[in-house]
């Protein structure tokens, strides 16, 4: 999807500020979520591309104010919420629970979990050991394809329609997150490293000698024929 | 935006609307007493992966790497043929990082690493990001203007250089090779393992004696 | 410059709601930031483009939150307060004084007012009356350019590098925003109704049988050579 | 996003952060009083504008317009020509618009206008812009899904209708030309002027007898 979260190039964020000496989590709830996010990877739930997407259906001003760890938190619950798990209305009862000091048991009806073994998702697995035939080699000129879909996406708005080289094939069977994402399949395909030049990119508002190298499913490639 | 006047409370860590706690710790306590209670989580597990985080893993595994390749060029060639596999000849590695390219800077073309879309990192080998490779100024503007960037940041570069910005997008990870600075020739593995930092590795700095 | 202003085209703004019966103005104070920034358009402070382009200035999440009114409110504030007729100290002290019951005169010490009538700013005016001669006419195919400045411009990013054909040739002589914005002179040149296919827009995600047309400086645009 | 949920008050309005009367309420006010204790504006020439926006101008004109053209094929001919001068001869116009397009709807082409930058509209013909018009919603979707966006409207058109949006992010003004809808035939120029919306005049309606 177009969304904010698809920043590069963006104006208007200003500097970046360096915080020296930084904790690695700057308090306890950032932690919490951070590890119970980890936890959660393997209890057949939700696959990594889900939770990325999940943080892309914030609201764009959440997005920007809640932070990094405040968007893992909004995507936990939305995601538990809505494949039936855990309920936000149960949230926000143990909340008035914890403020009021009562201790309730949780109830044990119409839950979704556990989770059936035929239906469990796989949270990572991003290659497969399949063999897969790469369509493009080092040094083939690619057009990155104008694919907007509603749903996720891991191509980068600014190098669409762009013309760049691949530098890199990653020749293995990786996962396709545009499907992977909405579990509709894992569509393994190669990635590619391709490089594409500022000027190409940014127009005239691109640095001298710089180069953005990106890595791209193959689906999002079309060979360039032009000149 | 500084000068703006209004208290949206735009930063990129928690913020408080006037609750004694933040919200989103109050939200993350009861959420996580409740998958507790259900058995989904263990409260002693995640505590567990927490210190991970804080206490074992770190830059100074990346750090590790970088000095090895520095003194062995056989292990320099396994490094950038295969990240990961030489990484795990140091103990080093695990689930979260699925492929690793190490990108070698040099004196005419520096590597930079960036996730515009959601802050990819390889944490098993530099511990997780900090704050500002995670801000919307660094994710918005590192492809856009690199070089103004990292001039900002101290890193001036001269314009002859080719700066190469990796946009890390999909589940491949970045882990920049500094150049050995000058001054360091008789320094040892550990020695110079000491002196290679996190921001180095992300490509924000050069390493200095 | 990149912008969240820049919207068209992103997904995740939800349905569009209608309000029936809708007033004019929401509150009190819309009405009156709409009419002192009405007001001010002969003051000789600023011009149009100027306010544009403060509000596009202003922090993303803000933009989003603060409404259209507010987003008025908030660059009439900051152009006040940059130009030195009305600084941000002396609303916060005005503020203060209205909630203490007290009556206080403004100081006239120190402020850029009555603005000088060498240094004056004309609001409007958006073409002038002199000659210009067109360099596309009806039916040349155009190529928008990759233009991404810092600063304001009226190129919606999602036609840049994009395809179209000139439809309508607005032959007089209108101010080129990107460089009144920021008073650095009206580069009077024509502007061009330009039609662009969906497909050629948006890709895989057009709808059948859609254009849009986007009115550009000519400035913007070159000449497409191409097939 | 509905279901988002705490409270930064993400609404297309005012918003108010606790205090009795909403902050830029407090902030306009005092902006105002300072600007008239100094001369720049007077409080009485701001009652004014208001009230003209308020009370003055609106979809009417426009109706007006569009139910001239109808009935007058010589008055629509100079209307697409030159809108502006057109309306002129109904006594309408003013300094905020300097250039007014016309443009017709027809049974195979359909019109609809948008401001993605910033709200542009024709203001001395159309009225001040309603909320959705100005909203992130409108905006970001009306160029990339019109189809889609004119039906969750109520306005379904056919595939093989081509729809036009027209983006007036220069300072050219559009007006839409509605279709005289069948069942009007025998309506004088009033009748038709009463039955003409401000949201057919947008293109995001038909006009209904």
């Amino acid at each position: 999807m177009n969304g904010i979260h698809d920043m590069g190039g963006l104006h208007g964020f200003g500097p970046v500020t360096v915080e020296p000496n930084e904790p690695v989590f700057h308090a306890r709830w950032e932690g919490r979520v951070y590890a119970i996010t980890q936890a959660m990877d393997t209890t057949g739930l939700y696959n990594l591309d889900e939770h990325r997407h999940e943080i892309e259906l914030m609201d764009a001003a959440s997005y920007l104010t809640d932070g990094y760890y405040g968007r893992w938190l909004f995507a936990m619950e939305r995601i538990l919420d809505r494949k039936g798990v855990v309920r936000r209305a149960e949230v926000d009862r143990r909340i008035a629970q914890d403020v009021a000091g009562e201790v309730a048991p949780v109830e044990h009806a119409d839950r979704a979990w556990p989770v059936p073994s035929e239906t469990r998702i796989r949270w990572g697995a991003w290659r497969k050991d399949v063999a897969v035939a790469p369509k493009f080699a080092v040094g083939d000129r690619v057009r990155v394809r104008n694919h907007q879909p509603a749903g996720h996406t891991r191509l980068t708005h600014y190098v669409r329609d762009k013309v760049g080289t691949v530098t890199v094939v990653n020749a293995q069977a990786w996962v396709y997150p545009d499907t992977r994402a909405h579990n509709t399949g894992e569509n393994l395909q190669p990635v590619y490293n391709v490089s594409f030049s500022g000027e190409e990119v940014w127009g005239d508002a691109a640095e001298p000698n710089t180069i953005v190298r990106v890595d791209l499913s193959e689906d999002y490639l079309d060979r360039e024929t032009g000149a | 935006m500084s000068g703006h006047h209004h208290d949206h409370g735009h930063d990129d860590h928690d913020h408080d609307h006037g609750a004694e706690k933040p919200w989103q710790a109050v939200r993350t306590e009861a959420l996580e007493s409740l998958l507790n209670d259900l058995g989904i989580i263990s409260s002693a597990r995640i505590d567990e992966i927490v210190s991970h985080y804080e206490d074992k893993i770190g830059p100074k595994s990346g750090a590790r790497v970088v000095a090895r390749a520095w003194t062995d060029p056989a292990f320099k060639a396994r490094l950038l043929a295969d990240g990961l596999a030489a990484c795990a000849e140091l103990g080093l590695g695990g689930p979260e990082t699925e492929y690793l390219h190490v990108v070698e800077n040099t004196a005419t073309v520096h590597n930079v690493v960036v996730c515009t879309l959601c802050s990819c990192y390889p944490w098993t080998i530099l511990g997780l990001p900090p704050a500002w490779y995670k801000s919307s100024a660094y994710r918005s503007r590192a492809v856009r203007e690199p070089r103004r960037v990292l001039a900002e940041m101290g890193l001036t570069l001269a314009d002859d250089v080719t700066i190469q910005v990796w946009d890390s997008v999909s589940e491949i990870r970045y882990l920049v090779l500094p150049e050995r600075p000058p001054g360091a020739e008789g320094m040892t593995e550990d020695e110079l393992a000491d002196i290679v930092t996190r921001d180095a590795m992300i490509g924000v700095a050069r390493v200095q004696v």
